[in-house]
């Protein structure tokens, strides 16, 4: 529930939890934004087949787990570590997009005051 | 001697299997692995019915659970059943459903897996009627003829499968997902799903299955068998997620839950407590499963078969300490009495209500994390929180009405721990639902799930767990001036107690008709028309015939014989003179 | 029964049937009429037994029914040759000349001293009477017949087989109302083609032969001779499944001739033909279960002094005739593996 | 049984005194402590014995009649039975076989227990002769059929 709830206080501008951001990812910033970037290589991910879905830009953290894993099979309280970065970066690309929703509804809630306005 | 009895035999060749699986899990499971192995039986028209065997690391840790459960069920039976003159055949049977599942496990194929399904549906209908009366009579029919539900769906998905010319489901789970023929399978494997895993409208038949002997319900209707539907959908996974059936499961299973659970409450008989819970469990797999995460209802569905069975095998212990007595008012006040008992009892209580770091709490709350971080309505949040604080409800309850309270039955007593062959399978399986979480969780979860909540939704696990744990302490306390709870809510209570009248809506209730229907169709077609239009009728007839015949033949006048024959010559001679004259 | 035993009908039973041969092998229908001739001689005094009455009277009447049919036969073919060409098809004519045939052979509407002659011939005349004595007149009747008319004959025999077996009680009439079934059968894949008559016929003579050899051991004439508890059981259940067999039951080999017949006739639009067959043998199969039923239900005869047993050297026989009958379809299947 | 009028009939007394009984069984399933099943057997039984000077008949039957369906109405939905009893869960789990189904053995099958066999027949002989005292002969009937 802690999704719907977090995103209730969206609904009024007809924002939704898996929706895209629409606005210019430059807008509002006064330095410039880059593109996050890809650290696994896409034919690690294939060799070690990661399923697509995991395939984000955490995968490097979960190929350096995955190895763990392979290397301490019966042992795999040992990875802990590994997974731990692993968890950790998704947690920080989750909080990200948060913001990015965040700026988003921000976003469109400045559009209709400035439209309401004119 | 006593040592090799077929006992001993069969949970030494059933552990030894569950050894192997777990060595080849390890294996499987670190190397990603899936083999396929097919046998082609026989071949028409260009399709091809195989027998498949699939193992990868789902099936090979399921078997691995199945064959231990059922090798320490078998290991308790013997002093159990060490009374039972057909042990035997008992045990057989028990093997024979061991068989069928690890079948139903290993195969992709959907006609194989008919085989091991229809195999469940057989065995278990023979292991609810073992003990040879009325009630469990009752029982195993509607045990039988509910699952057989599931297996006609199971059938007709068979026919409609043979659009795609062959039966490996397997293959076709990714390409055929928009197909209008694979949305039709869909639908009905989720039906079938739903009856073996006794969802809401067919859920009156898991207790009372509780007829069948305790190993039984420990082994079958615990642990492995209801959770064959669980598995069937785990395996169609991928095909089911977008469907919007899958969100009526979501609903239905939900509300399966929160039935069970608190229908768990207002029951009396030790076992179909038990059973209640396990199908509250069941739903719990079953809604996590119809949001689209099939490792974490795997994962609930392994930890839960383990601390179910030991909540059985305890449940058992004390059923057959007590001569019979199922009924939790005749109990009290047995942690005196049988003290390891009452460890492993408590232990796997709670486990299934997930107490930290036992079994049941690594599946439960990543499940109900994993809730919180999804997108849904309010409703099924509410379910799958309610339904947690009942099973702490629940289990607080029956703690306190076996353990607390006095003992019920008689004046003159004498309970004891007496028989260490069921206490040891018992530790074997509390070791085994102390350690199995945390084992599973680092072992099958390659892809870790990230959690990230504000505090009260992450605690509200263990708000609701001590509210229920609260109402459960006082539901069982009662003085001599307290109010009759039950009987002021009479009618609510009746209602929730039958759950939710559903033996009587969807069995009682229904079969009458179909019952009456068969009686007309038997009144005037089998005994009625039928009869007289093939049966009697056709006798008839051609008894008319043969004397009509014999009144010729049994003249005997040979003389009028060779005579009409004579005339029969001439009258054609007389038409052939006509003919040639004519020439 | 056996005749190796005595000389003279060792004597006439090869003259029996070298007849045969002679009447299938002419090329003229005056050496037919000579086969057919000889045979009805050579079977007369293989009937006649000087201890029993009935057969003498089943010999007479053999020979009266059969010159009859001779006769005419001889007189139509005189006719045939004096008002027609070699190889001109005539309906009155084939009509008639069929006819000879078919009282010769006792199929349905002549059929009625068959029946009667039946009762007072043993096993194995029984046995010559249904299966041999069956072939020139067929082979014959193949050499010159009127579809239309045989076809009016296959159903007419295949009901009065059915319908007047119905209520016998002697096993002996029994049986000849099932050849006059069977003879349907026999017609109508003689309408098809010689070589799935021959088919059929091994088939038939096979199982019939395992029949009157069965009875003839057990000395069996009656249905209620079958009630005996002194039978044993195996035997009992070995009839049940030869008279299965013999009614054309799938899994058993009496079942493959009509499959394939009716396979022919199939491809040659005879349905209802082969509707009216299927049905009358449903009929067939009914009364053979029937008897063997009330066998193995009415066990309450039981004879004091008597033990009913085969002798061993035929009991191997008929095992294995029996096991050929029995699993002959499900064996064969092995070679088309 | 149409002809027996008498079985099934019961006194006014003898009805109160069931009524009372599964009133006290349903009061048990409610209050599954003893001492709490005391307690409200107790107020039960002062309800009881209120009426118990009612000496009207008319309104005896009319008492008995409201108690009955206020026990129906409030009946426990899972009765507490007793497992080998009727309605309980082990009821007929165990089965006894009578006692003739003995006289069907093989005489095989007799033949492992001699002796008891051998006793059994003298019973048999002698019940049989005490039967044909009381009883008289039995007659021969026409047996066929």
């Amino acid at each position: 529930m802690g999704q719907s709830m977090g995103s209730f206080g969206a609904r009024n501008v007809d924002l939704y939890m898996n929706d895209n951001p629409t606005f210019d990812p430059q807008t509002g910033f006064s330095f410039e934004r880059k593109p996050r970037e890809m650290k696994a290589r896409e034919e690690d991910l294939i060799s070690a087949r990661i399923p697509p879905q995991f395939r984000d830009y955490c995968a490097h953290y979960l190929l350096d787990y995955q190895v763990c894993r392979y290397k301490n099979m019966p042992m795999l309280y040992k990875c802990a570590h590994e997974k731990h970065d692993y968890l950790n970066c998704e947690h920080q690309d989750y909080v990200l997009r948060m913001k990015e929703f965040e700026r988003e509804r921000r976003l469109r809630l400045r559009e209709q005051r400035i439209v309401g306005a004119a | 001697m006593q040592k090799f009895s077929i006992c001993f035999i069969s949970f030494f060749v059933l552990f030894s299997f569950s050894m192997i699986n777990i060595f080849f899990f390890s294996y499987f499971v670190m190397n990603n692995l899936v083999y396929i192995l097919e046998w082609e039986l026989i071949s028409f028209s260009s399709m091809s019915i195989v027998m498949s065997i699939l193992l990868d690391w789902m099936s090979l840790l399921f078997m691995m659970f199945v064959s231990l459960i059922s090798s320490v069920v078998i290991f308790y039976s013997k002093s159990y059943m060490s009374s039972e003159l057909n042990l035997n055949r008992f045990i057989i049977l028990v093997l024979l459903f061991v068989f069928s599942m690890i079948l139903l496990i290993i195969s992709p194929n959907i006609i194989s897996i008919l085989l091991g399904w229809d195999g469940l549906g057989l065995v278990s209908y023979c292991l609810v009627i073992y003990y040879q009366n009325i009630k469990s009579y009752n029982a195993g029919m509607l045990t039988a003829l509910s699952n057989r539900v599931g297996d006609v769906f199971i059938l007709m998905v068979i026919s409609w499968m043979m659009n795609y010319g062959s039966w490996n489901y397997f293959f076709y789970l990714d390409f055929m997902v928009n197909d209008y023929m694979m949305m039709m399978i869909s639908v009905m494997i989720i039906m079938a799903a739903m009856t073996k895993s006794a969802q809401i409208p067919f859920s009156s038949w898991l207790p009372a299955a509780m007829a069948a002997p305790t190993p039984v319900s420990a082994l079958v209707h615990s642990s492995t068998l209801v959770t064959a539907g669980v598995y069937l959908l785990i395996r169609f996974n991928s095909l089911l997620i977008d469907m919007f059936f899958f969100k009526v499961l979501l609903l239905l299973s939900g509300l399966t839950m929160f039935m069970a659970g608190i229908s768990a409450n207002y029951e009396f008989d030790l076992k179909k407590i038990i059973a209640l819970s396990t199908l509250s469990q069941l739903g719990l797999m079953m809604s996590i499963l119809s949001m689209g995460f099939p490792d974490l209802a795997f994962f609930h569905l392994l930890t839960h078969a383990m601390f179910k069975a030991l909540l059985f095998m305890c449940a058992g212990v004390i059923i057959h300490m007590m001569n019979d007595i199922q009924d939790i008012r005749f109990m009290g006040g047995i942690s005196n009495f049988i003290p390891l008992t009452c460890l492993c009892l408590n232990v796997s209580n709670m486990a299934l209500c997930g107490i930290p770091f036992l079994a049941g709490f690594y599946s439960k709350d990543l499940i109900l994390e994993m809730v919180s971080m999804s997108n849904l309505n309010f409703f099924i949040f509410l379910l799958y929180y309610v339904s947690t604080g009942l099973t702490m409800f629940y289990s607080f309850r029956l703690t306190m009405y076996l353990m607390i309270n006095d003992f019920n039955l008689l004046s003159v007593y004498n309970l004891y721990d007496e028989d260490y062959v069921m206490l040891k399978s018992m530790f074997t399986l509390m070791m085994m639902s102390v350690l199995s979480g945390s084992m599973l969780m680092w072992s099958i979860f390659s892809y870790p799930y990230m959690i990230y909540l504000p505090l009260n939704i992450k605690l509200m696990v263990i708000y609701v767990s001590i509210l229920g744990a609260f109402l459960g302490y006082l539901m069982s306390n009662m003085n001599i001036y307290s109010m009759n709870k039950y009987l002021k809510s009479y009618n609510l209570s009746s209602f929730l107690c039958l759950m939710w009248f559903m033996p009587n809506l969807s069995t009682y209730g229904l079969n009458f008709y179909f019952l009456n229907y068969g009686q007309l169709m038997l009144k005037n077609i089998d005994m009625g028309w039928s009869e007289f239009y093939s049966g009697q009728g056709l006798v008839l007839i051609l008894k008319n015939y043969t004397v009509f015949y014999s009144f010729f033949q049994m003249n005997n006048n040979f003389k009028i014989y060779l005579f009409s024959f004579v005339l029969w010559v001439c009258f054609l001679m007389m038409f052939m003179m006509i003919y040639l004259n004519s020439l | 029964m056996f005749y190796f035993m005595n000389s003279n009908k060792m004597f006439f039973i090869f003259i029996l049937f070298f007849s045969t041969l002679i009447s299938i092998s002419s090329n003229s229908w005056l050496g037919c009429w000579i086969g057919l001739e000889i045979n009805l001689l050579s079977f007369i005094p293989l009937i006649s037994n000087s201890n029993n009455l009935l057969s003498s009277e089943a010999s007479l009447k053999y020979f009266l029914t059969q010159s009859i049919a001779s006769i005419n036969f001889l007189f139509f073919i005189l006719l045939k040759m004096i008002f027609m060409k070699n190889f001109e098809m005539n309906n009155f004519f084939s009509i008639m000349i069929n006819s000879s045939l078919l009282m010769k052979m006792g199929s349905a509407p002549f059929h009625f001293w068959f029946p009667n002659i039946v009762e007072g011939l043993s096993w194995f005349n029984n046995f010559i009477l249904m299966s041999w004595q069956k072939i020139s007149p067929i082979i014959l009747l193949s050499y010159y017949f009127n579809k239309n008319f045989l076809i009016l004959i296959i159903m007419l025999n295949a009901i009065i087989g059915a319908i007047g077996g119905l209520n016998q009680t002697s096993l002996r009439k029994l049986m000849a109302f099932s050849s006059i079934n069977n003879l349907s059968w026999m017609m109508s894949s003689i309408m098809i083609s010689e070589n799935l008559w021959i088919f059929y016929f091994l088939f038939y003579s096979m199982l019939i032969s395992i029949m009157c050899f069965m009875f003839y051991m057990l000395n069996l004439f009656f249905i209620n001779q079958l009630f005996f508890i002194n039978i044993n059981y195996l035997i009992k259940l070995s009839l049940l499944i030869n008279f299965l067999s013999l009614g054309g039951l799938p899994p058993f080999i009496g079942f493959f001739p009509k499959w394939i017949i009716i396979n022919f006739f199939m491809n040659n639009n005879f349905y209802f033909i082969t509707f009216i067959l299927i049905m009358s043998s449903l009929i067939l199969l009914f009364f053979y279960i029937r008897i063997i039923y009330s066998s193995f239900m009415f066990n309450y005869l039981k004879l004091k002094w008597i033990k009913i047993y085969f002798k061993n050297k035929m009991f191997i026989l008929l095992n294995f005739i029996s096991m050929v009958s029995i699993l002959g379809m499900i064996l064969s299947t092995f070679f088309f593996l | 049984m149409a002809n027996v009028p008498f079985l099934g009939l019961k006194t006014h007394s003898q009805k109160v005194c069931s009524l009372f009984k599964r009133t006290l069984r349903n009061l048990e399933a409610f209050y599954d402590r003893r001492n709490v099943y005391r307690y409200q057997a107790v107020l039960m039984r002062e309800r009881f014995d209120k009426n118990a000077q009612v000496k009207d008949m008319r309104v005896a039957t009319q008492l008995l009649k409201q108690g009955e369906e206020e026990l129906f109405l409030q009946q426990h939905s899972i009765p507490r039975k007793f497992p080998l009893s009727p309605g309980g869960v082990a009821y007929e789990r165990v089965v006894q076989s009578p006692d003739w189904v003995l006289d069907y053995w093989h005489p095989l099958e007799k033949a492992q227990y001699p002796e008891y066999f051998k006793r059994r027949e003298e019973r048999k002989k002698e019940f049989i002769a005490m039967w044909e005292k009381e009883y008289g002969k039995e007659e021969k009937k026409d047996q066929h059929h």
